[in-house]
């Protein structure tokens, strides 16, 4: 936990603002460059930062460790589970037009989002994993 | 294909994946054993199945491959599974291996892993298993660098795990790392040089591209590239440096799935990609020049391999330098690109696979009952556990290429196709190395039969459940031998659609 | 063939050799671990030179004007290997951390010398 | 390919490979990891300048920023100094050298460095920018695969027509998240010691 009162409170005042740009790399992927990965890195870092910022013991209450494994699980499986839509509704695996037979092009651009949601979650919760971890963080 | 079977190729990896992401959730106490077995003896099955049903569709209308474009997007933009018949064999092969050592392992992680790292111990053999089944199915260059990952950074971590019964599993997992991280981005380095040649990632698109082009200093170099990356893979010698220490302190689960599955996953990346995707047209896929090195490397592997194992202290190390001098067998076989050798190496694959894999099991069980594999500690086995030595015995055999034994018959089929092929040496070497073989299974032999028994504590019972997977491991090498009928005819079609160039 | 246009192939294969030799020659594991993340970006660089086009903007297509863009795949391609270079680094840290506790340092060679010892007291 | 890119494009690689060399060289690890860091800034400025947007983005969040976090962190438990030693190693500068000069002669029939009739840029690609791949067994050809709802092709590589490789991209990272877990779950003290406390407790 951080000494200083400037750093905590200019700290304090970037973490949302880190967390919402995160969120507009995640949803921006399709328009612009972006996507899953970098907003996962971001959202990760901004948690780092506040742990860095007010101790580790508060973030570990926002975020403890079983639901950081958990979502670590739950990214990848929110990929494989819109893949698996194709698979039920009698297409290919992965494939995403289905999701809206009235409007293919429609379904691809959401199944992407859909599955970017997961890559970012899962590389978020894993960011954050590694480096807690590293850090010598108890389970 | 019909409506049924259709979803079955993308399901080979997909109920392993599931089950690995799965693992961390739900594979607390006993249930990420039960979870591993069933999503690979499932995985065993769909894969059975698509094997039984190419065969059956090849001997139709040869050759025949399954061709899965994933997301609906066709090749070569979009990424497909391509299935032909070594794919499902080896697809089998792994898959089975992995639901037999899941079998044998549920005490032995137990006794090897802490309790509260046992669900992630399952989610990374099963992904391990996922990457591995991945690298057989898939017919997309890039495809293969991604799946060679999942399944290295796996295998990273489940070496690393053995460091609870000796630290050096530390070292080795490091060591094993940073080799195999150059040898995939070597890999990568090679697809890369094949892209800007060719502009496309599928590997059928590749070939065809290649047979239109001259061959030039580019498209060699890739190759060059590939083959280090894929012989540091495979631990080919003189790039098996990293495999000895991780055989011998990794669990001993660990090490029997590895020794039966990953170097032969590495074997497969080596033939597929020389034969599906380099070959020139008319077959000479490799050139004098390749074969001479690769020859002497195989040839070096058969001659060190065996004489290390014969002066190693203990069985772990004995059978992993045996392993150096196997693949040796395997990769001469390929090398020749004739139909005989071909079908030889595949079998030896499979054999080896079986045999290698029940014989290291064994020493997982020595490890549970004794706490080591040190030779000296192993004197007079044969009255002590007359069960486990004499499987050891009898894989021995197998090893060395008896008559009556699995190993005969892939070596025959080795030296038939290398002495038709003109290659008479490299055949007086695979000979020799049987001759080395007896006498590294003879070393075994004389300590546990011919020396009074020890006094190391036995600490458990024999549990049917860990004799049972050596029982149908070993058995089933006896059985191919004496009936090799099917698994040859199967070897055979699949050394033909290799060597036709079809990827 | 200007300097210019050949530079980048010099470039990535210096980068690359950089990192292997720092992999090959240093002992320290950490450094080692540098010199493989080096070595892993000069690939990146290969790949993302075999996606320029002469004129190409970036893969981010724009209504109207007939614009000529960059390749998008060996962007996709590194991405990917990004997220493999990371994922790489952090099992080795893990690793040589795991090292350094059960060894006190990590420096190769000693630890080396540490198992060589092991195997002789244990013979 | 217009000279102002060219030019920059040099000077940035050679900042870049002078970043790399000090890292390499210095036996301060702290030191060598905030150059990498460095060199990671400057190769994502490259990656900017060769139209590689999302793999620029991605440089800075994960080469400048993730990988500098672990490898600062990791130091703290391993220790921020190398062992003197000598720099010149032999077999490695003749494995280096053998290396480069084979790659530096399988470049020599690259085509040429923005080459507009490339086979990577004429084969598959345009289908990739143009967005009119079709699904398999499509009866008519479609005008757009994603009505123009996904502008950036790279995510539409990425995340459609490559989808799959991108989901094993997301399994190799939950991999090393487990090894990582797996490694280095427990804390202080040696592993033989941990178990031997673990059993005592149950």
């Amino acid at each position: 936990m951080s000494e200083s009162v400037v750093l905590r409170t200019i700290g304090g005042m970037l973490f949302p603002y880190i967390l919402v740009y995160g969120l507009y790399v995640q949803m921006h992927g399709e328009i612009g460059p972006g996507g899953g990965f970098q907003a996962g890195v971001l959202v990760a870092a901004a948690f780092i930062l506040h742990s860095l910022l007010f101790g580790k013991e508060l973030t570990d209450r926002l975020l403890p460790t079983w639901l950081v494994d958990l979502s670590m699980s739950l990214g990848v499986l929110l990929y494989i589970g819109v893949g698996i839509v194709g698979l039920v509704k009698g297409s290919y695996f992965l494939d995403y037009s289905v999701l809206d037979p009235t409007h293919p092009a429609h379904a691809e651009a959401l199944g992407m989002t859909l599955v970017e949601a997961g890559v970012g979650l899962t590389v978020a919760s894993v960011i954050l994993t590694m480096v807690r971890k590293v850090n010598g963080e108890p389970a | 294909m019909n409506s049924e079977t259709s979803m079955l190729p993308v399901l080979i990896v997909l109920i392993p994946l599931v089950g690995g992401v799965l693992a961390p959730i739900i594979g607390r106490g006993i249930f990420g054993w039960l979870l591993a077995l069933v999503t690979t003896g499932a995985a065993t099955f769909v894969s059975g199945t698509l094997l039984l049903y190419i065969h059956a569709q090849n001997t139709l209308t040869p050759p025949f491959a399954i061709s899965y474009p994933l997301g609906g997007w066709p090749a070569p933009h979009g990424i497909e599974l391509k299935i032909d018949l070594l794919s499902a064999l080896l697809a089998t092969l792994v898959s089975g291996m992995g639901f037999m050592v899941t079998l044998f392992s549920r005490q032995g992680v137990d006794d090897e892993i802490p309790a509260d790292r046992r669900r992630f111990f399952w989610s990374l053999w099963l992904l391990a298993i996922t990457g591995l089944l991945g690298i057989l199915i898939t017919g997309d260059a890039f495809n293969v660098y991604v799946l060679l990952e999942i399944s290295s950074l796996t295998i990273y971590g489940l070496i690393a795990m053995g460091r609870q019964r000796n630290r050096q599993a530390l070292t080795a997992a490091l060591n094993y790392l940073v080799l195999g991280s150059v040898g995939a981005s070597f890999i990568l380095i090679a697809i890369g040089l094949l892209y800007a040649k060719t502009g496309t990632l599928n590997m059928a698109d590749i070939h065809a591209k290649l047979l239109l082009a001259p061959v030039d200093a580019t498209v060699l170099t890739a190759r060059a590239f590939l083959l280090a990356g894929v012989a540091l893979k495979m631990a080919l010698f003189p790039l098996h440096l990293w495999m000895p220490a991780a055989y011998s302190t990794a669990p001993s689960a660990v090490a029997a799935l590895l020794a039966a599955t990953a170097t032969k996953v590495g074997i497969y990346m080596g033939m597929r990609f020389i034969f599906s995707v380099f070959a020139m047209s008319g077959g000479a896929a490799l050139s004098d020049a390749n074969i001479l090195i690769i020859g002497i490397c195989c040839g070096a592997a058969i001659i060190f391999g065996s004489l290390s194992a014969a002066r190693q202290p203990s069985l772990s190390l004995l059978l992993a330098y045996s392993s150096v001098a196997q693949i040796g067998y395997i990769v001469v076989g390929m090398t020749v690109g004739h139909i005989d050798a071909m079908t030889g190496s595949i079998l030896h694959m499979v054999f080896h696979a079986l045999i290698k894999g029940g014989l290291f099991l064994c020493a997982g069980i020595l490890i549970y009952r004794l706490g080591t594999t040190r030779l000296e500690d192993l004197a007079g086995l044969g009255q002590r556990m007359p069960w486990v030595s004499g499987a050891i015995v009898v894989g021995g055999l197998g090893m060395i290429g008896i008559p009556g034994t699995a190993g005969f018959i892939s070596k025959f089929y080795l030296l038939k196709g290398l002495i038709l092929s003109g290659h008479p040496v490299l055949a007086g070497l695979v000979l020799i190395g049987s001759v080395l073989a007896a006498i590294y299974t003879w070393r075994f032999v004389e300590v546990a039969y011919l020396r009074p028994a020890g006094d190391t504590p036995l600490r458990n019972g024999l549990p049917f459940e860990k004799f049972l997977p050596v029982l149908l491991l070993l058995g089933a090498s006896i059985y191919l031998g004496l009936q090799p009928g099917a698994i040859i005819d199967v070897a055979h079609d699949a050394a033909q659609q290799l060597l036709g160039g079809s990827p | 063939m200007s300097l210019f246009e050949t530079f980048n192939s010099i470039a990535f294969v210096v980068i690359m050799m950089l990192g292997l030799y720092t992999l090959i020659a240093r002992q320290n594991l950490v450094k080692k671990t540098l010199g493989l993340g080096l070595f892993q970006t000069g690939i990146f660089l290969m790949y993302i030179t075999l996606g320029v086009r002469d004129g190409g903007v970036a893969p981010i297509l724009q209504e109207g004007a007939p614009l000529t863009y960059t390749n998008p795949l060996p962007h996709v391609l590194i991405l990917t290997a990004i997220v493999v270079s990371l994922s790489t680094m952090a099992v080795a840290l893990a690793l040589i951390i795991g090292v350094r506790e059960e060894y006190g340092t990590i420096e190769a060679d000693e630890i080396a010398t540490i198992d060589r010892a092991d195997a002789e007291e244990g013979a | 390919m217009s000279d102002p890119v060219l030019l920059i494009n040099v000077l940035l690689l050679l900042l870049a490979i002078g970043a790399a060399l000090a890292a390499m060289w210095t036996r301060d690890l702290l030191g060598a990891v905030m150059l990498m860091g460095i060199y990671s800034l400057l190769l994502a400025i490259e990656w900017a300048n060769l139209f590689a947007m999302d793999v620029s983005y991605t440089e800075a969040a994960v080469g400048a920023g993730a990988s500098t976090i672990l490898l600062l962190t990791a130091l703290t438990r391993t220790g921020t100094r190398e062992k003197a030693g000598p720099n010149f190693h032999p077999t490695a500068l003749l494995t280096v050298l053998v290396t480069g000069a084979v790659l530096i002669y399988g470049t020599s029939d690259l085509p040429r460095f923005g080459d507009p009739l490339a086979p990577a840029t004429v084969h598959v690609a345009p289908e990739y920018i143009t967005q009119t791949v079709g699904k398999v067994g499509a009866t008519e050809a479609t005008e757009n695969d994603f009505g123009d709802h996904v502008p950036n092709a790279v995510t539409a590589v990425l995340a459609s027509y490559r989808g799959y490789d991108t989901m094993f991209e997301t399994a190799v990272i939950f991999t090393a998240g487990v090894c990582v877990i797996i490694i280095l779950r427990p804390l202080a003290g040696s592993a033989r010691r941990r178990t031997a406390g673990s059993k005592e407790d149950a």
